[in-house]
């Protein structure tokens, strides 16, 4: 393994430290991992409040600022940050309006936000959880822990954070929130595995010209195991798998997403291909996102989210975004 | 058993998932995202330290504290898991100084129903109950029977044991290995494997005795 | 190889088709390759022209915007375009005020450029040419092509844009322009060489634990191989090289770039070493760039880029951007 | 030598461009970039489409047509070279409709003369220059000396694949291999490499006749 670290158990701290000396306009709390906006606690305002293994930045740290995230809590690789971080977060961003918890559906995010709920709770702050599972590439089923939350995050994070500047009460933004997650679907492809600096070797292995089918963004296995094809019978695959789940019509919000090794000139040929795929099919493109939002380490793959758009939705998504990852407007 | 034997028991555990580290993350990495083994290890280096820091006195403070570390360091699904069996556990021994197997026996029934309130798994859904309600039935049920603590201990571990290798044919319907459906059949599940260490390392503990 | 591409032959067409459907804003000419302002030409302001070699995405297109340049030509995958494409973007982008070519140190992009310029006079287009050439990794010499342009590239690029806005005249543009190459200084580090499409295997190869200190952003070899160290004492071995060549003090500006297969979170503990060193060494990093900026495909490693800043030099990097891969203040 | 053996000579070039693409990648890929054989192989395709679509009638015609394609397809450094050379020869052809041996010598040396201007190598630099400055003398000496088209032409491939084996030790001072400095001593330059497949096409294709 050749990576760009100090020490495996370091990778998180650093990164922030670098995180933090990047953007002076972050507080970053390095003792508890948490990077809070720094302005906040802004009074009135609800709070948002995301986190979950490092691994995939930007997502979440890099999304912290106007219009979008409040605070993040950053995990170790790959494993979900724990209550004492969640609440630290929810503390430093607690106008008074209440604080709203965006949790991707893995069991160790849901167990563990639920608890620094509880503990939010106990302090008499009130905190409405979110959970954010787009995946399309797992079976969603009551009996099993349903879909993964993947590149529909990056919306939801952006679009409830523009509500939530604009002032609007903690269930609007939960509801708009929830809005987008249920109007959203992603599926990922993985041309290589991830390596974790702690584990020193690949994940999985992925033979020459074979890929994995609905990769999750912790190199969890997908769907089927298959061997490369072109970027427009790929991307067709996956907008197949994504159309068989919800109708790609009317106006879509697409992002095409890089998993961290995939060159941008390769995100942009997938775009193409996306992008004649659903014209194709119907639906028209009114906004997009090409690049790397929400990775997996070094992993060469890509993803696509699609959401279907309304006026409002539109309207917050265009809205002045001001963070390391995304922004616009100001 | 007093507070000591417990000390023994979680550093015991502590040196396993030390040593078994690569072991449990290679587990994960076949049907998880490949920290279960990293995750533990982290989280009971920092029980140790913490079990150093406030010496608690009772076997219950022992596991009570252990249980509250692993929620506040491990993360993941484990931590809040293993955490809030540990708590449970040590909430059920109460202030005793000193504990018989009987007691052992509730305080380990307190952590499965802890975990499975929590987690929502049952039994065939692949994870850590697999080894945590079998070896607790078949403790309890080697204690009622009045047998004498080896032959006690040794049906936990035992059924601990058979419980994680019941796993590998089972199809994952809780945790991560959910998400590959019948792909997750064939695998041990890693949760299951450091449960089976655990209860292992507790008869061990116990029948070394002071 | 396994890429997320249709032909060998079509990656730099349907990558550009992509930006095209990405970016509405931008006019992209497939059949000479060149990306072009929507406003363009915008009579009484200043040209700003650039290009060169594709693979270093979102290094030339993703600059084309308010605020940076009005056209890029995209050559083959590392060839440096033709004088056609060159010819046809500064016809595209001239406003009466003259046009500036903004040219990286390469014998291709050097001579191309040059025949182009040729052409453009044949039309009365005033044309002024700044090269880049900041890579210390590379000695210079008068009878050597000697160094290459790296990373002072989007520096050059954001700040002359920036005056051009201001409606500053050509020969002001090409001043700054220059000034800022004079003040900038860069190398590169290669963990893994990058594949191109049409070749189909890695341009070199790195033993496990072996890097290249001084790679080109072409994948050309640089100074030596050695074995890999932590990103700490890496970070040492860049900035000693560039500090011989230029003094490291007073305000910087400094850029760690991702060459296309390092993941951010990676690139953001180089950064945390970067401003340390500086720091340690009395400067100050006043402004920074961290991310994927100026790329060799899929190449896993990075290249520090450092710039003196002045007042001047600030306020102009400071000025409201709208490119695709550079954007604030609107 | 009237224009269909010019026409022949580049679609003979062509075709060796396409056949040993892959070899001048390769020398290009050790101390350049590893696009010469893509770039070469790309540009003469579209000489051939050129010299299609509007049949140039004299060899002057053919040679300039071929630069000023090469010029507007290829790119990289060796475009500009490469399409300098061949419409300077092309241009000292003028539009004679037959081309004696003095003649194409004068062409030679015209886009000798083209290459060193534009790209200020000089013989030594670890270049195209280095095959095409010794090849083009020895082929003036020939012709001057009255020897056969077969002997002229001989001595021109032989000295310019001599020159093309001489880059090996050298060390480049132009172009990207330039950057390598030392490093680049011990690689055959891929330019001097494909100069000297068109120089032997050149002998092959005037030797085989109509
Ligand atoms: N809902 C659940 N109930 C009980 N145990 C679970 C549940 N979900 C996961 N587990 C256990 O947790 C283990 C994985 O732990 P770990 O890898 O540390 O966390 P993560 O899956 O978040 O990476 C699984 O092997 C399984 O035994
Ligand atoms: N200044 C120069 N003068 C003459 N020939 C040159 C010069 N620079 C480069 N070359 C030739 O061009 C060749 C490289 O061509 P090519 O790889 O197609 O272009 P690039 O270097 O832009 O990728 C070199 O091998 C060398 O022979
Ligand atoms: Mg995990
Ligand atoms: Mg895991
Ligand atoms: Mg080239
Ligand atoms: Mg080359």
């Amino acid at each position: 393994m050749k990576k760009l670290i100090n020490a495996p158990d370091n990778v998180v701290t650093d990164a922030l430290a670098g995180l933090a000396a990047a953007h002076p306009s972050l507080r970053v709390d390095l003792e508890n991992k948490v990077i809070v906006r720094g302005d906040a606690p802004r009074p009135g305002k609800v709070g948002l409040v995301s986190g979950g293994g490092s691994g995939h930045e930007p997502l979440h740290g890099g999304f912290v600022g106007y219009g979008m995230l409040d605070a993040a809590c950053a995990g170790e690789v790959f494993t979900s940050p724990v209550p004492d971080q969640m609440l630290a977060a929810t503390q430093a961003v607690n106008g008074g309006a209440g604080v709203l918890h965006i949790v991707k559906n893995y069991t160790g995010d849901i167990l563990n936000f639920q608890m620094a709920a509880e503990l939010a709770d106990d302090e008499d702050i009130e905190v409405v959880s979110v959970v954010v599972n787009d995946d399309v590439a797992v079976q969603d089923s009551l009996y099993t822990a349903g879909r993964r939350g993947v590149g529909a995050t990056v919306f939801v994070e952006k679009i409830a954070g523009a509500l939530a500047e604009e002032g609007a009460p903690l269930a609007d933004v939960a509801a708009v929130a929830r809005e987008v997650n249920e109007r959203s679907r992603s599926f990922g492809v993985a041309l290589t595995s991830c390596t974790i600096p702690a584990v020193g070797k690949p994940t999985f292995e992925l033979a020459e010209a074979e890929i994995e089918l609905g990769i999750g963004i912790h190199g969890e296995p997908g769907r089927e195991r298959t061997t490369i094809t072109s970027a427009h019978d790929l991307t067709g695959t996956v907008l197949d798998a994504i159309g068989a789940d919800m109708p790609l019509s009317g106006d879509l919000l697409v992002m095409v997403n890089g998993m961290g090794g995939t060159p941008l000139l390769e995100q942009y040929i997938l775009f193409n291909e996306v992008q004649q795929y659903l014209q194709a099919h119907g639906a028209r493109v009114a906004r997009n996102l090409v690049g790397n939002y929400i990775t997996s380490l070094d992993m060469q793959g890509f993803s696509v989210t699609v959401t279907q758009l309304t006026d409002t939705l539109t309207r917050l998504w265009d809205a002045p975004v001001d963070t390391p990852g995304l922004r616009w407007g100001r | 058993m007093d507070a000591d034997v417990f000390r023994a028991w979680i550093t015991a555990i502590a040196a396993l998932t030390q040593e078994q580290r690569d072991h449990l993350t290679q587990l994960d990495a076949a049907i998880g995202d490949a920290d279960h083994g990293t995750n533990l290890a982290r989280g009971f280096a920092a029980v140790l330290a913490a079990l150093e820091a406030d010496h608690p006195a009772t076997p219950g403070a022992v596991l009570t504290l252990t249980g509250r570390t692993l929620i506040s360091k491990v993360g993941g699904a484990s931590g809040p898991l293993y955490g809030t069996a540990f708590r449970r556990a040590g909430k059920s021994l109460g202030d005793a100084a000193d504990v018989d197997l009987a007691a052992l026996a509730t305080a380990l029934e307190a952590a499965l129903a802890g975990v499975q309130q929590l987690g929502a798994a049952r039994e065939g859904d692949k994870t850590m109950v697999d080894v945590l309600a079998p070896a607790t039935s078949a403790f309890r049920k080697a204690v009622a029977e009045g047998r004498p603590a080896p032959e006690a201990l040794a049906a936990l571990a035992e059924a601990a044991q058979a419980g994680a290798e019941a796993t590998v044919s089972m199809q994952a319907l809780k945790g991560r290995a959910s998400y590959l459906g019948p792909r997750s059949v064939g695998h041990e599940d890693p949760g299951a494997a450091s449960s089976a260490l655990m209860l292992g390392a507790l008869r061990d503990t116990v029948l070394a005795g002071p």
